[in-house]
């Protein structure tokens, strides 16, 4: 028998629902009653805690075992951390709980700028790809291309250090609508379009000697 | 009208009181005229609008013992029921235009029946069961990550730009006309019109070019331009008729026949 | 035996997010999906949200009327809100979360009968507000029901001067557990006593467009 002095649990007197001591609510109200708690509250609930929230007499825990089971399988589950219990995401359901916002934003000058030259001197290096533009190529904008699955590696380059090289891939191609990289207007369709200055390019002799010469074709006829 | 019993006439005043005290209680003469109507207990429809008013007035002029400022609303309200007053003493004018007394009544038995029915629905709205007070949201929200993906788009036309732009960069420089090698359109035009009389048949474009400007590339290349700016200017004016059998194929120019 | 072209479950066997575009998962699988996503936010969620997030080819609104009725009486339940969907703890359980109540400041009598007035009577100017109440109202009391997110602004009338009207929020309708507008008590009582009426004061020139009926379209349909 426990002594009514010193238990803690004896004085149901504040008991808001005025429960009578000995009737304790059906197991499947004390369910609802756990589910609600577990639902609501926002840390995780103790066993001990629950004992103290619900109407005198209850078993919480058997309620929390039943309630457990409901939930099995279900896009929620009720899981322990620590002590405590509370009702969670069911693992396989992570994903929905991202909501991806998709913004479109216009690709940098650097990055169409290195887009166009691998374009027009596929297979091109790094290095090349920085001497046409005169500034250096971050490793961000080239991780952008590739990412963007508009540019990707080509072979490596036959020459000394075996630099891989940049192609640009079928993705580009439906993009930009395009068949075939040699449907890039050449230099002298952007200089009819206005688009080129006719003046002879002061480096274009040496242009060839870096390169293999590759794309070469690509802009004559 | 004196079926006002003096009891009610002393709760009605005591009511009126209160509102000097309790003005938090009480905002506003339709408010007050809700409670007078109260007092009398009886349905709003068979309100004595005289009585009303007249307990009403009697209020105002106690008010106005009692605090010095009144509401406006106070007394507009009061101006009003004491002109509804006399309409409802006088009997009917016939040619008098307006409002008859118990159309004015009617009116504000319906005004008064309607804040009692939102001051009804009111409580039963604050006595439904409320979120965070009987019923309960989630209390464990999982923040939902907002993945921001970023695609980006350029256009073809971003690209060639691109591209020219870069071709070109070396070149850029400040501003400077060297007209030693510029033929002007203006100078090809001049050039051009007194040459058109003389012009036969097809003949190329690049005939039409200023002799000394053949030789040199970067001339040529300036007269090229202008002479067909030019020429291009004349069609428009009707004068001549350019053609270009293909891509690349030469230019040619006519006088145009009239 | 099923036709695997047109049997929508099928193809069930597949993780979800690898689904093509044309191969909704199961509906027992959308079921679970609304029921993390409604679990893991407080905010009512609408069915766009829902579509949005989802794989595609999901019937939220399908896999929403059977968790409803799975829910049905237990100790949390599936509440429409306007156009959203929540989850909420069920009513009789309230006294369980004393620990959970904020306490919230008081409305007082003015701000109450506003907020009544503008769910009966919405779409509604201040000016009609001032004319059912008799009395002017405070700019504090509409603020505060603003900051509530109780009322928001509504489309402006068409009469002169065209005034703002004010409507009542989603979360007003979360707040007092309603699934619209139309659900407000004693609405339909207080239309056929004709107290939702605009009625002109006699002699007062009948603002026509001013009455334009402006909360009908609101409650009907």
């Amino acid at each position: 028998m426990t002594d009514p002095e010193t238990d803690p649990d004896a004085h149901a007197e504040s008991d808001p629902r005025e429960q009578s001591l000995f009737e304790a609510p059906p197991m499947a109200e004390q369910e609802r009653m756990v589910e609600a708690i577990l639902f609501a509250t926002a840390d995780p609930v103790s066993l001990r805690d629950l004992t103290g929230r619900m109407p005198h007499g209850c078993e919480p825990a058997t309620a929390l075992a039943a309630l457990r089971r409901r939930y099995e399988g279900r896009g929620v589950n009720v899981v322990r951390i620590g002590e405590s219990w509370a009702i969670r995401t069911a693992p396989d359901l992570g994903f929905l709980m991202r909501h991806e916002v998709v913004e479109t934003r216009k690709l940098s000058r650097a990055a169409i700028e290195t887009l166009a030259i691998v374009a027009y001197h596929q297979p091109v290096t790094r290095a090349e790809i920085e001497e046409i533009r005169g500034v250096g190529v971050s490793r961000g904008t080239i991780d952008q291309l590739l990412e963007l699955d508009w540019i990707r590696f080509g072979r490596r380059r036959m020459s000394p250090g075996r630099p891989v090289t940049f192609v640009v891939t079928e993705a580009f191609l439906d993009h930009f609508g395009l068949e075939n990289p040699r449907d890039l207007p050449g230099l002298k369709e952007l200089r009819a379009a206005g688009l080129l200055d006719n003046r002879p390019m002061p480096g274009e002799a040496t242009d060839d000697d870096e390169g293999d010469g590759g794309q070469g074709d690509m802009f004559e006829g | 009208m004196s079926d006002v019993s003096a009891a009610d006439a002393v709760s009605a005043r005591l009511a009126a009181e209160a509102l000097i005290v309790d003005v938090d209680g009480y905002e506003g003469p339709l408010d007050l005229l809700l409670n007078l109507s109260r007092t009398q207990k009886v349905d709003l429809r068979e309100i004595s609008i005289l009585a009303l008013a007249e307990q009403y007035l009697s209020f105002v002029e106690r008010a106005k013992e009692l605090r010095i400022e009144l509401a406006a609303d106070y007394l507009v309200m009061a101006a009003w029921l004491a002109f509804l007053k006399s309409r409802l003493l006088l009997p009917p004018d016939p040619t008098e235009e307006g409002p008859s007394g118990e159309d004015l009544a009617a009116h504000l038995a319906f005004q008064l029946e309607r804040l009692e029915a939102m001051r009804d629905s009111a409580a039963k709205l604050m006595a439904r069961d409320q979120l965070g007070r009987d019923r309960f949201a989630r209390g464990i929200t999982e923040d939902v990550a907002r993945v921001r993906r970023v695609t980006y788009t350029a256009t073809l036309v971003d690209l060639m730009q691109a591209y020219a732009r870069i071709r070109t960069k070396d070149e850029f420089r400040p501003y400077a006309f060297d007209r030693e090698n510029l033929l002007t359109m203006e100078q090809a035009l001049d050039r051009m019109r007194p040459l058109i009389g003389f012009m036969g048949d097809w003949g190329e474009l690049t005939t039409y070019l200023p002799d000394d400007w053949h030789s040199e590339p970067a001339r040529r290349r300036s007269a090229t331009a202008s002479t067909f700016a030019a020429s291009l200017q004349l069609v428009k004016e009707g004068h001549v008729e350019l053609r270009q059998g293909e891509t690349f194929a030469p230019i040619e120019i006519r006088r145009k026949s009239t």
